[in-house]
């Protein structure tokens, strides 16, 4: 297939945009300046299409599609900010912060945590939903790294970098349903863990305060993700 | 496609039921994909998965722990704790609701003093609620150990029960 | 014209938000040339009035007492004000809930003291079984999230409702800020 | 296997049936099992040996005859059917066959129950002994095979399939002969065909009954189809809860097998099809395709966006068919009658008929087929014999928690796909409940909330968390402790679930409110306002039907 045949062009909130035929919505959209809200996905790793916060409206369809997982086609025209989206996010991540205890004053993602930078941007003020108010672990047995359940959203990242990048399936969900957890091995204490590399991945994809450095301050607990892109080029080469 | 021959792992102990396992292993090429077959031959055999099972199954096909663990916890149908002596399932199918399995259900908790899914202290009765057995015709059942029961009413399911109880078998 | 009557109300919270409301500093000459404070944990009266135009609300619904004043406040104001994280979420005063209250009474009054250790009829209010945001308790009108709100936001929400105006409060502050 | 072979096999089997006289079919499918009837059949056995007529009466046993609610059931050759048969009258029944029928245990065969009925799927049940191939062969069984596999090309097969409109009996309700097509263009060496039997709608048994009493008829729906869709391996996904079910199919597949049904060559043409069983472990949302084929692969059955659709990249990234037990069990007469001769079955748009499973508070319960078109007046009061102990109908739930409850104003309505989901419910895969005036609607809006909340797994945040909050709603309004704040949450949420959800397990989990939220609104308002339950099921908290 030549280049020029894989081209596809579309329109993303009225705005005309070409893309080669293996992009995502949420591709061009990102390519482009256009904001689209996500959670699951990271660049880098396999999409899940689960957090649903990038859905969009596709013309001709009643039914949304997420962005992360879409692929681009010719004439396809999207609208990614309805008044009807705004309303459905902003809903989807009030229930995620009903779901555990996110007491962002006290957590060390606290100013640079995805969820809570989301919140502001979607103009969440408050959450409409009761909340559950689960009680948590937080596991710290592991020497460098600390698992607080309370924080975490399910989002998977840490799952798929420990198997698609690192390689060791350290971690994986346990459970169904509301009573999803995440895990290392069996369950066990990730400080007894036979498999974990300790390489600290699954820190740095986190995109709360679910995952992180011991005696890292609140300021301190930057997360790097530079080393992702970097990996899947690396790979890609040598493929 | 290459297969790298990883010394296989040993069972975890002298027990003859790890052949019936490991045949189904061998069935299926020890392939990662075959867990949770593998998973149901270890629960038919030995009434539940233990870690020491999980870490058995996972090390022989090739499958990491956590998955493991994930997929047996996943599933409603496989149990890490051992089971009571006796099993008592009431159905809450939508029939069986309908009918009363509520009532059934409350019956039994009362009685036994455990949530579905727990085993009294004693280990001798296990309560377990399904989510339809398919007997909805006979709605409300139960499964007293294998044998599927309809119509039941509670005075019959205590008294059931209590035999259980009262038997040092 | 006569000036609006302003009140502060403290429930289950550190009090954070009355520092950062404090820390107007100068600024509170400028609120009060148009407001009346005429309630607060700051000023020596006892009861809450009738007919207040705004309220800010500080702290949690975690006890009978906090219950019983917010309804009060809330039958006796036009304009309530969720001040705060604890306010707006719980926050804080909210990570009890998870272990229920006898557990909480246990380590307070119990675990942790020496002398006389018993829990107390009288004399301290109720504790809920859960710490609730202000909104699960009564309706609220304005949310003003952060872990405290910083003087700025503090004082343009003021300034935007004493001008009968809806603060757009998104831009200024977040959970935790 | 030739189809000379295969004659052979049905006349022998036809004339070993007619050295007997007499025959006592007694129903060994799990209803009447668990009604002792195994012990029913052993009485029986006994008995004719005591007389000495082991060389004309025999007895056979059979699968589901449909009537569960009046078992263990027995017929005879001569079409007497009796009902509430127990060990003890054994004697009795043996010496019938000289005497006349027993007339304390007969049930009447006129009465609309199964007069009203129109049997393509259920033809053999309760008819031929379910463990015996050659008695399937001998009622006509393989027929469609072998000529399918000898006079048809695969486009011919799907052609016919086309022309008879059947539809998934699943649930959804996708024309079959579509979806065939798509995987039969596919591009790909290795195909796969599943069957879906993992039948997990609280209140169905119809699949269940299907494999216990006539698994080779499956068998052959899934040879016919992979035949068409050029599939060379097949799944058939099982719930582990169905003990006999698994028992008989694995029977079946290994009976096939020896007899060259399945496997390599089969009949001595190039098409080969080998299936293998799995088994489900508990979890409903397996039913959806995506969730089935991570199952199948050994992984934790959570769905994944589509497309890519499981037609072009399915189990192991192969193209895959998955059709369920009853879409199956309809394509050997489709290829029988011709696709003509089915279409003439039904309505307009649903095609042929459909097998409900009858519960809740009617009269006869069990399994029924019926014509798709008919009425839910007809199969509620006169095949289900209505509403017992002097109670009123309320509402019959169809589809599941996937479906919805229709009030007494829909009775007249035609049961095909497009009625019942105009109407807000679904076909779905034939859970037919009935609802009495002693039940309240919210509780019933609850328990199917809590099965979509448990049965959730947790992938997308809609559902995982919105499935928990709809359900902590409704415990509040049936605790009649709710404000009327929580109404329009209820309809918020629900909107969310539906539209934001990433499989059809949460999309249509909000179906059972929705619908009870429209034809019930009257109950909600007397929960939420006047913390009142009218039909005094609710209150204090302990909820529950009676």
């Amino acid at each position: 297939m030549t280049v020029a045949a894989g081209i596809k062009t579309l329109k993303i909130d009225d705005r005309d945009f070409s893309a080669r035929a293996q992009e995502t919505i949420l591709d061009v959209a990102r390519q482009n300046g256009i904001f689209i809200p996500s959670l699951c996905e990271l660049k880098g790793l396999s999409e899940v299409g689960a957090c649903r916060l990038c859905l969009v409206e596709i013309k001709g369809s009643n039914r949304l599609f997420p962005a992360c997982v879409t692929p681009v086609e010719e004439g396809m025209e999207v609208t990614t900010n309805s008044e009807r989206l705004q309303r459905y996010r902003r809903s989807i991540l009030e229930l995620l912060f009903t779901e555990r205890n996110h007491v962002c004053s006290v957590c060390v993602s606290n100013g640079h945590c995805e969820m809570q930078t989301l919140a502001q941007k979607l103009e969440i003020t408050h959450v409409r939903f009761p909340y559950r108010y689960p009680k948590a672990e937080v596991d710290a047995s592991h020497q460098r790294f600390v698992v607080d359940h309370n924080r975490c959203i399910l989002c998977s990242r840490c799952v798929r970098v420990c198997d698609e990048i690192e390689g060791a399936h350290t971690w994986d969900l346990k459970g169904r349903g509301i009573h999803v957890r995440v895990i290392t091995d069996l369950d066990e204490p990730w400080g007894s863990s036979e498999t974990c590399t300790g390489c600290g991945k699954c820190v740095h994809v986190c995109p709360t305060g679910a995952l992180f450095e011991k005696g890292r301050s609140v300021a301190e607990m930057m997360k790097r993700r530079q080393f992702l892109p970097y990996l899947t080029l690396m790979r890609e080469d040598r493929e | 496609m290459a297969t790298i021959d990883f010394a296989r792992p040993t069972a975890p102990n002298q027990d003859k039921r790890w052949r019936i396992v490991e045949s189904t292993m061998r069935r299926v090429g020890h392939h990662p994909r075959a867990l949770i077959e593998t998973l149901h031959t270890v629960q038919e055999a030995f009434g539940y998965l233990d870690r020491d099972a999980l870490r058995y199954v996972a090390a022989s096909l090739h499958v990491p722990l956590s998955r493991a663990y994930g997929v047996a916890t996943f599933y409603h149908y496989f149990t890490l704790k051992p089971a009571g002596q006796h099993t008592c399932v009431v159905c809450t199918g939508t029939a069986c609701y309908i009918k009363g399995a509520n009532q059934l259900l409350g019956a039994l908790k009362s009685m036994l003093k455990v949530e579905p899914g727990e085993t009294t202290g004693d280990g001798k009765v296990s309560l377990l609620a399904a989510r339809c057995l398919g007997s909805c015709g006979l709605a409300p059942a139960v499964v007293y150990d294998q044998e599927v029961a309809g119509k039941v009413s509670a005075e019959g399911l205590r008294a059931r029960v209590a035999q259980w109880m009262s038997h040092d078998a | 014209m006569s000036k609006l009557k302003l009140a502060t109300v403290w429930l289950d919270g550190c009090s954070g938000c009355h520092m950062s409301l404090l820390d107007l500093d100068e600024r509170l000459l400028a609120v009060a040339e148009k407001a009346e404070l005429v309630y607060s944990p700051l000023v020596d009266q006892k009861i809450f009035p009738n007919g207040v135009d705004i309220a800010l609300v500080e702290g949690a619904v975690s006890s009978e007492e906090d219950l019983d004043k917010i309804q009060m406040v809330r039958e006796r104001t036009k304009t309530l004000v969720s001040l705060g994280d604890c306010a707006v979420t719980a926050n804080v005063p909210g990570m009890r809930n998870p272990f229920g209250v006898r557990a909480v009474y246990a380590r307070a009054y119990r675990e942790n003291v020496t002398l006389e250790p018993g829990i107390p009829n009288d004399s301290v209010p109720r504790l809920l079984p859960c710490s609730r945001p202000v909104h699960e308790a009564v309706p609220i009108d304005v949310y003003v999230p952060g872990c405290p709100p910083s003087a700025d936001t503090i004082f343009y929400v003021i300034g935007e409702l004493l001008e009968g105006r809806p603060p757009e409060i998104c831009a200024k502050t977040r959970f935790g800020a | 296997m030739t189809p000379e072979e295969l004659i052979e096999i049905a006349e022998a089997e036809r004339e070993a049936q007619s050295e007997y006289a007499h025959t006592f079919n007694v129903c060994v499918a799990a209803g009447c099992l668990s009604c002792q009837s195994q012990s029913v059949k052993d009485a029986l056995d006994q008995e004719i040996k005591t007389h000495g007529l082991e060389h004309t009466c025999r007895t056979k046993g059979v699968g589901c005859m449909g009537l569960c609610s009046e078992g263990p059931l027995v017929s005879t050759e001569k079409g007497t059917l009796y009902k509430k048969v127990a060990a003890s009258d054994a004697p009795e029944l043996v010496e019938s066959v000289e005497v006349g029928p027993v007339s304390r245990l007969v049930c009447p065969t006129d009465m609309p129950f199964f007069q009203k009925q129109k049997k393509i799927v259920l033809e053999n049940s309760g008819v031929i002994d379910a463990e015996r191939m050659e008695d399937y062969v001998a009622a006509g069984g393989y027929s469609g095979l072998i000529q399918a596999l000898t006079e048809m090309t695969p486009a011919q097969v799907i052609e016919q399939v086309t022309r008879s409109g059947l539809r998934g009996r699943g649930g959804a309700g996708y024309p079959t002969g579509l979806k065939w097509s798509t995987v039969a263009k596919a591009q790909s060496t290795r195909k796969f065909a599943i069957c879906n039997a993992d039948e997990g709608d609280p209140g169905a048994f119809m699949d269940r009954s299907v494999l216990e009493s006539d698994p080779h008829r499956v068998l052959e729906g899934m040879l016919i189809a992979a035949y068409a869709v050029g599939a060379s391996e097949g799944f058939i996904y099982v719930r582990a809860e169905y003990p006999l079910a698994i028992k008989r199919l694995r029977t079946a597949i290994r009976q096939a097998e020896r007899l060259g049904l399945l496997g390599g060559n089969i009949c001595g043409t190039r098409f080969s099809f080998h299936i293998d069983l799995r088994l489900g472990a508990g979890a409903f949302v397996c039913g959806e395709e995506t969730a089935l084929i991570a199952s199948i692969e050994g992984r934790r059955g959570t769905p994944r966006p589509r497309p890519p659709y499981p037609a072009q990249a399915g189990v192991f990234d192969e193209p895959t068919l998955i059709n369920n037990v009853e879409t199956y069990a309809n394509v050997p007469m489709i290829i029988r009658n011709g696709g003509d001769w089915y279409a003439r079955i039904g309505t307009e748009k649903s095609k042929g008929t459909k097998v409900f499973a009858l519960a809740g508070r009617i009269q006869n319960t069990g399994l029924v087929e019926v014509p798709m078109g008919i009425t839910l007046r007809e199969i509620v009061f006169e095949i289900g014999g209505g509403i017992p102990d002097g109670r009123n109908f309320k509402a019959v739930q169809t589809g599941g928690p996937s479906g919805g409850c229709l009030p007494g104003q829909f009775l007249d309505m035609p049961v095909d796909y497009e009625s019942l989901a105009k109407a807000g419910s679904i076909m779905g895969s034939g859970g037919m409940i009935v609802i009495d005036d002693s039940a309240c609607m919210v509780d019933v809006a609850k328990y199917f909330m809590d099965f979509c909340m448990t049965e959730s797994c947790g992938k997308c945040i809609p559902c995982r968390v919105g499935t928990y909050q709809v359900h902590e709603l409704l415990k509040r309004i049936t605790g009649c402790e709710s404000t009327p704040q929580d109404m329009s949450m209820l309809q918020e949420l629900c909107d969310l679930l539906k539209t934001t959800s990433l499989c059809g397990l949460g999309q249509s989990s909000p179906n059972p409110v929705l619908s009870t939220l429209r034809y019930f609104a009257d109950e909600y308002k007397a929960h939420v306002e006047d913390h009142n339950c009218p039909a005094g099921v609710c209150g204090n908290g302990s909820g529950g039907a009676r």
